[in-house]
């Protein structure tokens, strides 16, 4: 096969064109049109496996198509289009172009066949992402950036150097199904867990996630997690392991976001909250919990983009998202609350919107494994998504203490594509089983039976009560201008520190070590100069008696070797 | 120098007979000590006792410094001419055996002749350095000394 | 056993002569008496049998070279300069000269004893000198047979040396010195 | 010579007696070559030097000779009486050969000690070395 | 074509012609009339040797008997494949020196001077050709002699440019006096037990003989008598001002041959004469000579870095050459020796080289101190250049003659497994590099002094400096002439010397 | 076509030789600057199109063998083909080309004096790296080394300062006394003990060498081969960093750390042979050092303000990998290392020209001051970024393939520890790297400093710039042809047999 076509160089021809493109409107609204374009080029097409590509000792497989390929590479033709259209305005070149190659790296990584193309796009979108954020230009999103970008390279040397080790174990490279049984498959394990957002590596999330451009950030929120829950969902689908991780994903973001002040990083905890739900499915493995992963992604991409798009809304309007200055808004940006509103209710999961119908399949999947604690776990990781997501969010921007912001509403391209999230959102959760018949495996399953739906509102109105009673009381911790430092203070405190201290301890032995050995030579040549420099012993014109006296020394050690 | 005038007659009765035994031990060298060396000496001798007596800037009238390197080349030359002849002879350098009829006769006017070149070299030889060391203006007066 | 006593004797005012060497400073004394270290060589020459040596020396040591040596003085100095007895000057000098005496004597241990008719050098290629020299050249003296013949080369050699030696002198200072001493004072002191 | 020692002494010491009486001649000669080898090296005048070093090499044509000593020997000259012993000619011929080097070589050492004195203006060889030592580091004598 | 009976009197013709055409020097005199004779001279003695060499290299030994004598009665000239490459060297220097001699000496002596110094000149290379050629002890003395006197003399000679020449002079002869005195000592000891002065003949004796301890102290003193001449690490100190302060002509002649020669006696005598037939020998060798030379290698090196004297600095690098090829004999294997002669013939090339280059400075630019010739490789850049060439050649850079001696001479210590002195001879090289390099700097990498006008050597002093230097990278690039010679040398002395307990 | 018309052989001989002729013409021009610098890029063309049709002959099984002359019996100098050897040369001559150019822009932007004997000794110097490629014995490989040593103090030396000249002198002494001090060493013992210093399929030591001593030989090659930079022995190239712009790049992207490393990559190849070093665990200490180098020399460059000193110790620490690849001594790791070579020399010469735009342009030089900078050369800096990034080993740039491989080796040679090593190395170098072009890209001009007039440098100088940017790119896809032309590089002696 000499075929090397693949939907991501729509993207990426796309990228190479932009620039050129000197109107700003004809340069955005051609970008527009490229997701349809992707989507198009592979939508028909059968399943399998297309372009081939002998490299090295290997052949190739960069286009792979099939169920689990395909919902991805929808669901992100969706995200591309959503985050090109809510960045209309964006006039940046720089960041329109990172954000189609971004895009487009995460369609071609979806549709890797093999682990060195995976690679090759997972590096790519690490790159492009970092690119998008360094856009923003400013010298708190620079340094930001660098640490976002170590880690996303860090994962990919991860992947690298598992593909390595895998490859040397199997002989293959191919990207399918692994078990996680030598070093090269759980360094690849640890790759994914990096950009999935692992407890514990988690935090450059947090970290980066509200350094980007409000429309930038919607663009970051929707690809490179999501690369990872498809990846951990290919290659480790049933790793019993993966449920313990997820579940404890779901839970500990809970308490963050809930202290949070700054509402992009509560976006962020929520986004490892709900990513938790997907990691268990995939834990879990059972077609069912897989089909509920791929259709929670599918949903969450569009309802944390409605959410993100919604406060990147409200930044557009009044430059800061942060709790202790917001509240009050729902006077002015009526439409933005309205889609925040819809949004909040996805992603806590209320009946008729999308996240129920898709959560419902993973806690049903995790209910019939058998893992009831995990269940119990993620029950409390719902509510605990509705405090900080479902309410935190709606309340402290539109609601909550009136700062006197008097702000227009978001600009209409924004309301149409929030608009449009929104509806996505709604006709999701009301028609699912449209949804359902694009998953990857065939499924039988009703989210709308009265035991569902009926725990589901208990559940979601006890949280609300919660919510509530804790407001009233002052209890919710709230409106603090505070940043949390959870884990990241080892990557933003410790780390930099640990580099800093042993950059600074080598270079000082180092310069202590190059002093001394200049020193020592400095002196060892001083030796030798004064003894053979010009008025050195070695150098002087002597009377003709000491040589003499050389003779007579040479004559006496013979004549001491002769006696020997 | 020009007061001591029985130093001079002296010297002047002296001198032929220094030479004579110059010559006697130059041509008595086969039979009993002596050969060219030694006479080229007392030959050299002769000449600086002329010098002491009569002055440097005499002996210089008498033999100017040309014709003692003259001289000294012309008996280095008849020692090495010796050897060359022998060449010639179609013999080994210094192979004197064809110098006369037989061998043996070959080798006494062989050694005759070297002993004479080596005579005629030193004593210009020893002659010249003299000359050089005597016609050398003191550097220092005779008060300093 | 009269011979060792004259060798005894002679060797004794060799020793004397040297050591006096060693410790006058005036310079003319010290040539005459090099002149008579010379001449008692010569003597010593004779009783080993050398005549042409001795011959030699006396003519060069006491001669020639007593003649150079004082016309040398007349350009250069009379006296040496106070010798200061330093005894580090004095003991670097001496050790090495025990060392050296030492190793020439360690050498001379091994040696065939004096006149011993048995050692090499008289049986081979001298002793054959003695026994062919009449045949060969028809010369009685054999020294200058050898000289002039059988190492007839080695004496052209000694020719050339002279010769060397006064075109040496002559090259330093056989000419007028007062163009050199100009050109060798320029700019200095 | 040997042969006169009385036979009662002990071997041991008549062996000894032997061998001095065999070697004593070179000691000799050493210990000459050694004065000369002195005054050469311990005396800092030029032309002092040049008279050690004459007594060094007449010392060595001593050795020279004393090898070719025959006991009981004449001079190398032929005398027709064919009982007659002769002392070796070779070394003899030798140490003509080196008298005369020696000469030469004493020749030019004056003529040098000559140069010498009248660049120099002294014959002495530390305040020579101290005259070219100045002249080689000028700098150093003025900081003198 | 030349006669059959000219080419079997070859050896003695190499002697005698300039010894014959030497006093007519003295007596032609100036206006380059002696320059001419000693020229045609030493062009037919390089002629000779050439033809020499020719017939010798392919292993045959000539032997001449002088006066008729069979050898251990006469005098013995003898060429085998050493002597004659020896030979080469000194008739080669000898001719091209002679060449570069003419504007050179017209510069630093005086007009009157040039019959005797042309005549003191072609009776040095006499000198050293008769040593070099000759089969009989004593007869290697008596030509020593010839060779040092003139030496004295035309190191004096400097006194015109510098008085100090006289004190080296005076110095030189003084030890050098010495030194040939030990050696005759030596060889005095030897005679006492062989009876004999021809070479062949003595090593033959020796071996009869056995060991014994005149035997050894003559080794001594042999050693010590050469090591002199050769100007062995702390036996050197006649050496640096006698070259410093020699005319121009006479320091590239004399520090390219008479050392050499040296050395050639030294191979000459303790593997043909002595064959190492004791092991006290090897011992002396060993244990004195080697660590001697090793430290003279680096001791002379850091020593020539420091110096203000180009000539001076030349001078010292040579105590460290020689020092090379002191560990080449002293390693005792067909390497090492090869590694010596080789070496030999790479420090004459390129001393000889330097010299020159040193005196065209010192009559162009009218100084040698390196401060002073700051840029000078823009105003003579053919001078300049050939100093480069030839310095390469000490160092020991690939493609320059003293890359092939140091190469075996390294490849001889290792297969002796002798790695510090390995290091050492490579670490001297960097030594070496260094103090070439410091004059090459100031050459080309500082302005000229204000005020200075150099103007380039003129060609007859170009041409032999090139030569030596062309000659230098010839027999870098193409090694095959100069290692056959000195494999046959080298497996000749080791084949005349009982090294088989090796 | 006149192409067809020249032998093999002697379109050998005149790649070699072309460049020495061409440094006369260069001398002659001496007057007529523009012929003159015309002259210095044509023969850089001219010279990279005979390599070009030295490779389509090689590709066709036609080896050429040029033989000169013998030195001593048995140390010919000749020439001869390989893989490894084609590769530098046409990494060596094809650079040359863009370098070249660089050159002439950045000497008459900079009004540099001596531009003749900059241009001329600039061409010995290549010549020197073809005569290192294309050497078929150590011994050829050698003289040529040194040549290259020799002719690029001048270059070094260039601006005549005391500067100057003193880093000139480090660089020249820690050069000649490694290459004297350990590698003629090496040579000369190899010679003693192999016998040839031939360039073999499977190395020439096996079986001559006692295993035990091999680990000392490989330290005598690896430390003598100064030019390799590995440390201790690295001090020699950031004093180097004296010298111009050009030069630099020369030094560290075309011709002089490249021969070097290619030398050690031959010697482990050819004269040990990899099989040997594998099967006797000499080169497991030099994966060590090779190691430290790369940290520490990382973790220093991230400590320099100074950009072209950053620069020379990130080159010292990615020589280090081409080191420890050649310490792996397994197939992988001789393709990884020569991937390096080329990937880095590639980025390397990327950097080093921007690093002369930049100071032409903007006639700064620490890292600080840099910050805001790309919007006035963002061409400079997006070129620099894609260096960077090439560097650092992300794809899709070339450099991502030479980490493969050596990770690779690493694996293969169960060395888990390097590949721990090769990681944080990467890591390290988007430390001290990517802050550069990010910040000078998109930060701000730091306060109390005037914005600066400057802007992108002439086009002889930008145009090679992005030329080797884009190269960068290309590299990454065309990596597998190297790949393949890399796999004939024989291993293992003739009569095991090829791969």
């Amino acid at each position: 096969m000499t075929d090397y076509f693949m939907p991501s160089l729509i993207y990426f021809a796309a990228a190479a064109i932009v620039p050129f493109i000197a109107a700003p409107r004809l340069r955005a609204t051609f970008m527009l049109a490229v997701p349809f374009a992707g989507f198009a080029s592979f939508a028909t097409m059968a399943y399998g496996t297309y372009a081939f590509m002998p490299f090295f000792d290997f052949n190739l497989k960069i286009f792979r198509l099939d169920g689990l390929s395909f919902i991805f590479g929808l669901i992100f033709s969706i995200a591309a289009f959503i985050s090109i259209a809510f960045a209309w305005h964006i006039r940046d070149r720089l960041e329109q172009v990172s954000s189609l190659v971004y895009a487009g790296a995460a369609i071609g990584a979806v549709f890797a066949g093999d682990l060195i193309t995976l690679f090759v796009f997972w590096e790519g979108t690490a790159i492009a992402s970092a690119l998008l954020i360094w856009a923003r230009r400013t010298p708190g999103a620079i340094a930001t950036t660098m640490r976002y970008f170590t880690f996303q390279i860090a994962s990919g040397l991860l992947l690298f150097i598992g593909i390595v080790l895998f490859y040397r174990d199997t002989g293959s490279v191919a990207f399918q199904h692994m078990e996680l049984d030598s070093l090269g498959t759980w360094l690849i394990f640890l790759a994914f867990g990096f950009k999935c957002a692992f407890p514990l590596m988690h935090n450059w999330l947090q970290d980066a996630y509200p350094a980007a451009t409000p429309t930038g950030t919607v663009t970051l929120s929707a690809f490179t997690t999501k690369l990872a829950i498809y990846a951990l969902a290919r290659g480790f689908a049933g790793t019993e392991f993966l449920i313990y991780i997820g579940a404890a994903m779901s839970l500990f973001p809970v308490f963050f976001a809930a202290i949070e002040n700054n509402l992009r990083r509560v976006l962020a905890y929520s986004l490892n909250n709900q990513l938790g739900f997907m990691v268990v499915g995939i834990g879990i493995g059972t077609p069912l919990a897989l089909d509920g992963t791929v259709a929670h992604a599918f949903v969450h991409v569009i309802y944390k983009a409605l959410l993100f798009m919604s406060v990147g809304a409200v930044i557009y309007r009044t430059g800061t998202a942060k709790v202790s200055d917001l509240g009050g808004l729902w006077k002015y940006m009526p439409w933005t609350m309205a889609f925040c509103i819809v949004g909040s209710l996805s992603i806590s999961a209320f009946p008729l919107f999308s996240g129920f119908v898709a959560k419902s399949l993973i806690l049903s999947a995790t209910a019939s494994s058998g893992h009831i604690w995990v269940w119990m776990a993620l029950v409390v990781a719902s509510v605990g998504v509705l405090e900080h997501a479902g309410i935190k969010i709606p309340y402290s921007m539109f609601f909550g203490h009136d700062r006197g912001w008097k702000v227009k509403e978001a600009p209409l391209p924004m309301l149409l594509i929030m608009g449009f999230a929104a509806t996505l959102c709604v006709l999701i959760g009301v028609f699912p089983q449209t949804l359902y018949a694009l998953l990857p495996y065939p499924v039988e399953y009703e989210p709308y039976t009265a035991d569902h739906v009926i725990t589901q509102l208990q559940m979601l109105f006890f949280a609300a009560l919660a919510f509530a009673l804790l407001i009233r009381f002052n209890i919710y911790p709230a409106e603090y201008r505070s940043i949390n430092l959870d884990f990241d203070w080892v990557y933003r405190r410790f780390l930099p520190n640990v580099l800093r201290v042993v950059t600074h301890y080598v270079t000082v032995i180092w310069r202590v070590y190059a002093r001394f050995a200049d020193r020592r030579i400095e002196r060892a040549l001083m030796v030798i100069y004064r003894a053979h420099g010009p008025q050195g012993a070695l150098a002087r014109t002597w009377p003709t008696g000491s040589m003499v006296l050389w003779i007579a020394i040479l004559l006496g050690i013979t004549l001491g070797l002769a006696y020997l | 120098m020009h007061h001591h005038l029985i130093l001079r007659v002296v010297a002047k009765l002296l001198l032929p007979f220094i030479l004579l035994y110059a010559l006697y031990v130059q041509w008595h060298g086969d039979y009993g000590p002596g050969g060219g060396f030694q006479a080229g000496v007392i030959f050299a001798v002769g000449f600086i006792l002329y010098a002491l007596v009569y002055g440097v800037d005499a002996l210089v009238r008498v033999v100017p410094r040309g014709v003692l390197v003259g001289a000294m080349a012309v008996g280095l030359l008849l020692y090495a001419g010796t050897g060359v002849v022998s060449l010639f002879l179609g013999l080994d350098y210094l192979d004197y055996s064809r110098l006369a009829h037989d061998p043996v006769h070959g080798q006494e006017w062989g050694i005759l002749l070297v002993e004479l070149g080596v005579g005629i070299a030193v004593a210009a030889a020893m002659t010249a350095i003299f000359v050089a060391f005597a016609t050398r203006e003191p550097d220092i007066d005779d008060e300093d000394w | 056993m009269g011979i060792i006593l004259v060798d005894l004797m002679l060797f004794g005012f060799l020793v004397l002569t040297a050591l006096a060497i060693m410790r006058l400073t005036n310079l003319f004394a010290v040539t005459m008496l090099a002149g008579l270290f010379s001449l008692l060589a010569a003597g010593l020459f004779v009783t080993m049998d050398a005549v042409d040596v001795a011959f030699t020396e006396a003519a060069v040591g006491a001669g020639i070279s007593t003649v150079l040596m004082l016309s040398a003085l007349a350009l250069t100095a009379r006296n040496e300069k106070p010798f200061v007895i330093v005894s580090r000057r004095m003991a670097v000098p001496l050790i090495c000269c025990l060392v050296t005496g030492a190793a020439l004597i360690y050498g001379t241990l091994d040696m065939p004893a004096f006149g011993d008719p048995d050692a090499p050098v008289h049986t081979h290629v001298g002793g054959e000198y003695i026994t062919r020299v009449i045949p060969d050249t028809g010369v009685p003296n054999i020294v200058t047979a050898v000289l002039a013949s059988y190492r007839g080369y080695d004496t052209l050699g000694e020719t050339t040396v002279i010769f060397v030696a006064a075109i040496a002198v002559l090259l330093l200072i056989g000419f007028p010195r007062s163009a050199t001493r100009r050109r060798d004072e320029d700019g200095s002191e | 010579m040997p042969e006169t020692l009385p036979e009662q002494v002990p071997n041991q010491l008549a062996d000894l007696l032997i061998f001095i009486g065999g070697h004593y001649n070179y000691w000799m000669v050493i210990v000459l070559m050694m004065i000369g080898l002195y005054i050469t090296i311990s005396r800092g005048n030029l032309v002092k030097k040049i008279v050690g070093l004459n007594i060094f090499q007449t010392s060595v044509f001593m050795l020279y000779i004393s090898m070719g000593k025959v006991a009981g020997g004449t001079a190398p000259i032929i005398t027709g009486n064919p009982d007659e012993v002769y002392s070796n000619p070779l070394p003899h011929v030798l140490i003509l050969t080196a008298i005369v080097v020696g000469i030469s070589t004493t020749a030019l050492a004056l003529a040098l000690v000559v140069r010498i004195r009248e660049a120099f203006g002294t014959i002495e060889e530390d305040e020579i070395l101290t005259i070219e030592r100045d002249l080689e580091f000028p700098a150093q004598e003025a900081s003198k | 074509m030349i006669p059959q009976a000219i080419i079997s009197q070859l050896p003695i013709l190499q002697v005698i012609v300039p010894l014959i055409a030497a006093p007519f020097c003295a007596l032609l005199g100036g206006r380059n009339r002696a320059w001419a004779l000693a020229f045609a001279v030493s062009l037919v003695t390089f002629a000779i040797s050439a033809m020499l060499f020719a017939s010798t290299l392919d292993g045959t030994v000539l032997s001449y008997q002088l006066g008729g004598w069979a050898p251990p009665i006469g005098i013995e000239y003898r060429v085998d494949a050493l002597n004659a490459f020896v030979l080469l060297i000194v008739s080669g220097v000898g001719a091209l020196t002679m060449l570069y001699a003419r504007e050179s000496v017209a510069y630093e002596i005086d007009e009157r001077h040039h019959g005797l110094f042309y005549s003191a000149f072609v009776f040095c290379m006499t000198g050293l050709l008769g040593v070099t050629i000759t089969g009989d002890a004593f007869n290697v003395f008596v030509f020593l002699e010839i060779s040092s006197l003139s030496t004295y003399a035309l190191v004096a000679s400097g006194a015109k440019r510098d008085r100090r020449a006289l004190t080296a002079a005076y110095n030189y002869l003084i030890m050098g006096t010495i030194g040939a005195t030990f050696f005759v000592i030596g060889l005095g000891l030897l005679y006492m037990i062989t009876g004999t002065l021809n070479m062949a003949d003595l090593a033959h004796k020796l071996v009869e003989h056995g060991d014994s301890r005149t035997l050894r102290m003559g080794f001594a003193f042999i050693v010590v008598g050469f090591g002199l001449k050769l100007a062995m690490f702390p036996l050197h100190l006649w050496l640096p001002n006698a070259y410093t302060h020699a005319p121009s002509a006479v320091s590239a002649f004399v520090s390219a041959t008479s050392t050499k020669v040296a050395v050639y006696l030294m191979l000459r005598f303790l593997f043909t004469v002595f064959g190492f037939s004791i092991p006290f020998e090897v011992d002396v060798l060993r244990t004195i000579v080697l660590p001697l030379a090793l430290i003279g290698i680096l001791a002379g090196s850091i020593v020539a870095v420091f110096q203000e004297d180009l000539k001076r600095l030349l001078a010292y690098s040579s105590i460290s050459q020689i020092g090379y090829m002191l560990v080449g004999i002293t390693l005792l294997t067909p390497g090492g020796l090869m590694a010596s002669i080789i070496h030999l013939f790479n420090h004459a090339v390129a001393k000889a080289a330097l010299f020159m280059v040193a005196g065209a400075y010192v009559m162009q630019a009218g100084t040698s101190t390196i401060s002073d010739l700051r840029g000078v490789g823009r105003d003579m850049p053919f001078t300049t250049a050939a100093f480069v060439v030839g310095g390469l050649s000490l160092v020991g850079v690939p493609m320059t003659v003293g890359f092939i001696s140091k190469w075996y001479l390294v490849q001889a210590a290792l297969e002796q497994g002798w790695w510090p002195v390995a290091g050492l001879i490579v670490l001297s090289s960097l030594v070496a590099f260094a103090y070439v390099w410091r004059f090459v700097e100031a050459a080309y990498m500082y302005p000229t002094p204000d005020g200075v006008i150099r103007r380039e050597a003129p060609l007859t002093m170009l041409i032999p400096m090139w030569i030596f230097a062309g000659s230098s990278i010839f027999f870098g690039l193409n090694a095959s002439l100069t290692s056959a010679a000195a494999s046959r040398a080298a497996s000749g002395l080791i084949a005349a010397s009982s090294l088989i307990w090796q | 076509m006149t192409m067809m018309l020249l032998s093999t052989n002697s379109a050998l001989f005149l790649a070699l030789f072309l460049p020495l002729s061409a440094i006369v013409l260069l001398g002659a021009l001496r007057e007529f600057p523009r012929a003159r610098d015309v002259a210095h890029v044509g023969t850089a063309v001219v010279t990279f199109s005979l390599v070009l049709l030295l490779l389509v002959r090689f590709l066709k099984a036609d080896i050429p063998n040029v033989f000169l002359f013998e030195v001593m019996p048995g140390l010919p100098i000749n020439f001869s083909i390989e893989p490894l050897g084609m590769v530098f040369a046409l990494l060596a001559s094809g650079l040359w080309i863009f370098i070249s150019l660089y050159a002439v822009g950045y000497m008459r932007a900079n009004g540099e004096e001596h531009q003749t004997r900059f241009a001329m000794f600039f061409t010995l110097a290549v010549a020197a790296a073809l005569g290192i490629a294309f050497s078929a014995n150590l011994f050829t490989l050698f003289i040529y080394y040194e040549l290259l040593t020799l002719s690029t103090y001048p270059l070094v030396a260039h601006k005549g300062t005391p500067e100057a000249r003193r880093g000139a002198r480090i660089y020249l002494s820690i050069l000649l006394s490694t290459s004297i001090g350990f590698f003629l060493v090496a040579i000369i013992w190899t010679w003693t003990v192999a016998g040839t210093l031939d360039f073999a399929a499977g190395g020439i030591l096996q079986g001559h060498l006692d295993p035990g001593y091999a680990p000392l030989l490989l330290a005598l090659f690896a430390f003598g081969i100064g030019k390799a930079a590995l440390m201790p022995f690295h001090r020699w190239l950031p004093s180097a960093m004296v010298a111009p712009a050009p030069v630099s790049a020369l030094l560290h992207a075309v011709a002089v750390v490249k021969g070097g490393v290619f030398t050690l990559l031959k010697v482990s190849v050819y004269i040990f042979g990899t099989g040997f070093l594998s099967a006797t665990h000499a080169a497991v200490w030099l994966c060590w050092v090779a190691a430290i180098s790369i940290i520490v020399a990382a973790v220093i460059a991230i400590s320099k303000d100074d950009l072209k000193a950053r620069l020379a110790y990130s080159t010292i620490s990615q020589l280090a990998y081409v080191t420890l690849g050649v310490a792996l001594a397994n197939q992988m790791g001789m393709i990884g290392s020569t991937m390096q070579i080329v990937m880095h020399a590639m980025a390397k010469i990327t950097l080093f020209m921007c690093a002369g735009a930049i100071y032409v342009a903007a006639h700064k030089t620490k890292v600080s001051e840099m910050s805001g900078l790309g919007r006035q050369m963002p061409i400079t800096f997006i070129a620099f970024f894609v260096a960077s990034l090439s560097i650092v080993g992300l794809p899709p740039m070339g450099g991502a393939w030479s980490k493969w491989f050596l990770l690779l080796s690493a694996a293969d040679a169960n060395q888990i520890a390097m590949i721990a090593v090769l990681g944080i190395g990467s890591l390290l170098s988007i430390a001290y790297l990517m802050p550069i072009p990010v910040k000078a890209l998109f930060g701000a001009v730091p306060a109390g400093q005037a914005p600066s007039d400057a802007h992108e440098p002439p086009l002889s100088m930008l145009l090679p710039i992005c030329a080797t940017a884009l190269g960068c790119v290309l590299l990454f896809f065309f990596a597998n042809e190297i790949y393949g032309f890399l796999l004939h590089v024989p291993l293992l002696p003739p009569e095991g047999g090829l791969q």
